[in-house]
């Protein structure tokens, strides 16, 4: 059952010292806010999951709470590489990171089997691709029928996922729209989720019966944290800050650059700075 | 024939390669805007997929990431990733997959995933994203990007994704059903795979483009086929239409940003 | 790429004598103008496969269409028994049918595998039940990472699949409302798709982004037949007509009451009926 | 105490077994009137959900089929079945199964399949839908059924779904995680499985009901518990409200007919 907290507090209650964690979002709706909160909090040794590790994990791994990233494509979108990511797997700066690296179809169907509850995702991947030589977490199944051989993974199960969403609902239920990405799946594959809103609404009366809606009973925490996406966007509420990501290639070039940035903009302040962060946007 | 840059030639020429009737699945950069360029040009019907989940999408401006938002205003519809991977790319629905690439070599094996050794790299590259499984997925696979020697090896250092692998039927031996690499657009020259070997042949050289520019920026010894064409140049609309989505970009991602 | 036809037209270039077809529908949508327009057209040895064979299903065996019915639930919902295809199994009548039984879970993830390309759907099912002894369909992978026995079915591929839904717009996209069932999967996993709509718009402009839409060119013919859902329902048009669930359990119950009410009701008359008995539903 | 009728009886006590917390699969008939019931009398917050695909639906009348309209339209989200099937279901997501049973033996396995030999029917059956995974795949699965010596069995005829096998541990040793059957509401009584065996025993007895009554309309030879308690009449309220219900939902669907 849902509660509704401050953001200090659930993140408090929910994420602890070497915890394998998702902070998902496809671009769209990723959960800055919250994972600037893990960072002040100073959480260690995460085990971090994410199809697209971009800002945040970079953060993350920069402010050394990481111990190892499981993903499939570590860029800063539209922009080039993540340049704390690339610091600690070829100098162990701050610390030395272990990888696993998979395809965005293997974690794609990973969070899709957690959700399902099944210990293994099954698809047709990999075929040619040299991660199968160097990921020892890529198997293969054979369809008894046609005799295909198949890849399979471990599916995902986080011991907690933190998504943004555009809205609650006083009893919990929380609404995912436009791109929905793996979000769902990530929330449901997880022991616990929380999850930062824009906005809380009485009810989700009238509303379509087909949308992305995960029922309060699978939500454990709820924080209001208007702007909590922010470089990230809200599709109804703000739209991307581009040049943010553009200034991450430069802050995030330089070490000390990065340490002072992360301490004014991170350390020092709250999850309300956000709202003021998407003003105009 | 108006002045035009060898990147909007290699653009342009990639547009001209897409029709009507594909349903493309969408990389970020180059490929994005040739997608777009023929969907405002002669295929305004093509149906664009990106990674994020969005159908069918037809955007004003190019995207800076693969799940803009305007993507999903425009879509037919956006769907969750992971039912884009099992539905619409496992499920064989797309005709193309547009990839770019960090490293390329003879037979359209692809690397963006490291420079170096794997697990002691020189530079740690992005990843693969969604390409291992685009390249075996799509029916077909189009690759476009600019010549150099650094990025045009005889030796790719990781595969990402599976191309042609060591040539001839490497692709049926390891049960893929799917034609792999058809087509290299660069800023210099039109590509195409020799039906034996799948080595990739320069078809056709872009206006003004010498045989020695060609294997100057090209790290394995070039193939010609026994007629190379010359790529028709730009015409005035494709070259506007290039130009005004990039001007419309620039405007869009130029202009807001957070306090 | 989809094609605007007349219902008669759609069936007689989409299903031929010996296909394996599915006319989806979870209660809601229920596709009984394709269904009768195919007994109109007397097609021969046909593969039937659906997740609720109901009247549309009672109807196609008792009418001698059927050689083998793939299914999971075989009732008159809400109802009773099929008494049509009972008396098929049990005495051969109109003609011998043979049975291939699964869970509803199988079925499910079997349209879902075959949507997903795959040649066969793996989930954690039949555990302890008859079904396993009674059909070989049903086989076993083991996850290569836990050991876990998994179940595993061949993916549905039907060669055709007919479906009803509420909307296409003149470009074709096909819109799906409420109950959505499995037939997004349905017309995904075969090789060609039918489908009714009680309505045809301009375009989808406007629509929320997240709702179940099958883009053109995954369907083969459209076809226009408001209330091709009768005696189902279509969420947004018409309510189910309960009263003729009930009346089918008496017609069927008699093979002489049953040849006389196809006659005058599906052989004698065409799609363009079911916009009547729509009326005041 | 008011005058009542022992399906009324059944179905109120099925009810009161419910909790605000339970999130419920439910089946037509007797269960979906059970649940409805609990809904709108102790249990406001329970989530109700129908295999159709709608979650934590709240009908103003009894659906007549797992699929009536008004489900979904009083849902806070309808899925796909497929979604249904994966992610709620074998995702662990129900706490209670709520089936019904033509035959039932005293261990809790279920038979909706056929009555006779499965290749050679007397009666085929409607068959299983979801029951074969509804009875493994939620948390535990309560039973409701009228007493009857055809319907309450010595043996059943096929397994449709699994129950407690030949009891004792017969479900961890097939693998199964989750606890099956934990209670068996008939027109007569309330049953519980026994501890270790894990047969059905009698717990307590509906008003006026008699041991004799309860053995006469089972196939089996029934167990009673050491001290066998007698269930609580139905209160007005509950009597009220299931018959408030039953009105309703006669007057709904014995209503509309198409042209």
């Amino acid at each position: 059952m849902a509660k509704f907290q401050s953001l200090q507090q659930a993140v408090a209650e929910n994420l602890r010292d070497g915890d394998t964690v998702a902070f998902e979002g496809f671009t769209h709706l990723i959960p800055h806010a919250a994972a600037h909160e893990a960072i002040r909090q100073g959480r260690k040794d995460l085990t971090l999951i994410r199809m697209t590790p971009d800002i945040i994990y970079d953060q993350m791994i920069g402010m050394g709470l990481a111990r190892k990233v499981i993903f499939s494509y570590a860029g800063n979108p539209g922009v080039g590489l993540l340049r704390r990511m690339r610091d600690a797997i070829e100098n162990g700066w701050p610390r030395a990171i272990e990888t696993v690296e998979h395809s965005h179809a293997a974690m794609a169907n990973a969070y899709e089997a957690g959700a399902a509850g099944l210990p293994c995702a099954v698809f047709r991947g990999y075929l040619g691709a040299g991660l199968r030589e160097v990921n020892p977490a890529i198997k293969n199944v054979t369809c008894p029928f046609t005799g295909e051989v198949l890849a399979a993974v471990p599916a995902h199960r986080p011991d907690v996922t933190f998504i943004h969403a555009q809205k609650a609902n006083r009893r919990g239920d929380v609404l995912i729209e436009g791109i929905v990405g793996v979000q769902k799946e990530a929330v449901l594959a997880a022991k616990r989720a929380v999850v930062t809103v824009e906005e809380i609404v009485d009810d989700f009366n009238d509303m379509h019966p087909n949308l992305c809606i995960l029922p309060h009973w699978t939500v454990t925490a709820i924080a209001h944290v208007p702007g909590g996406a922010h470089p990230s966007y809200t599709h109804g509420y703000y739209d991307r800050d581009n040049a943010a990501y553009l200034e991450w290639d430069k802050i995030s070039a330089d070490r000390d650059l990065f340490t002072q940035w992360m301490k004014d903009n991170v350390l020092a302040v709250g999850p309300e700075a956000f709202a003021v962060r998407v003003q105009g946007l | 024939m108006p002045a035009f840059t060898p990147t909007e030639m290699m653009t342009i020429a990639a547009a001209r390669a897409l029709s009507n009737d594909d349903v493309c699945f969408v990389g970020i950069g180059a490929p994005s805007a040739a997608c777009n360029v023929a969907r405002l040009t002669h295929a305004p019907d093509i149906t664009l997929i990106y990674e994020s989940g969005t159908i069918g999408t037809a955007p004003d401006v190019l995207p800076l990431s693969i799940g803009d938002g305007e993507l999903c205003e425009t879509a037919v519809t956006t769907v969750s990733v992971p039912e884009m991977f099992r539905y619409w790319l496992q499920g064989g629905r797309i005709s193309i997959g547009f990839l770019g690439a960090a490293q390329l070599d003879r037979f359209g094996n692809i690397n963006t995933t490291v420079i170096g050794d794997y697990r002691k790299p020189k530079v740690r590259l992005p990843g693969g994203g969604g390409a291992p499984e685009i390249a075996t997925s799509c029916k077909e696979i189009f690759i476009t990007m600019k010549q150099t020697t650094r990025g045009m090896v005889e030796k790719i250092d990781f595969y990402t994704s599976f191309g042609h692998g060591e040539g001839g039927d490497h692709r049926q031996r390891l049960g893929i059903a799917t034609k792999g690499p058809t087509l290299l657009i660069t800023d210099l020259a039109v590509w195409r795979p020799d039906r034996e070997t799948k080595e990739f042949t320069v078809v056709s050289m872009h206006p003004g483009v010498t045989r020695e520019q060609v294997q100057e920026t090209c790290g394995w010894k070039v193939r010609f086929a026994d007629k190379v064409e010359e790529t028709p140049p730009p015409t005035e609309l494709e070259l506007k239409t290039l130009r005004d989505l990039q001007a419309r970009t620039e405007k869009a991602h130029g202009g807001k940003k957070g306090a």
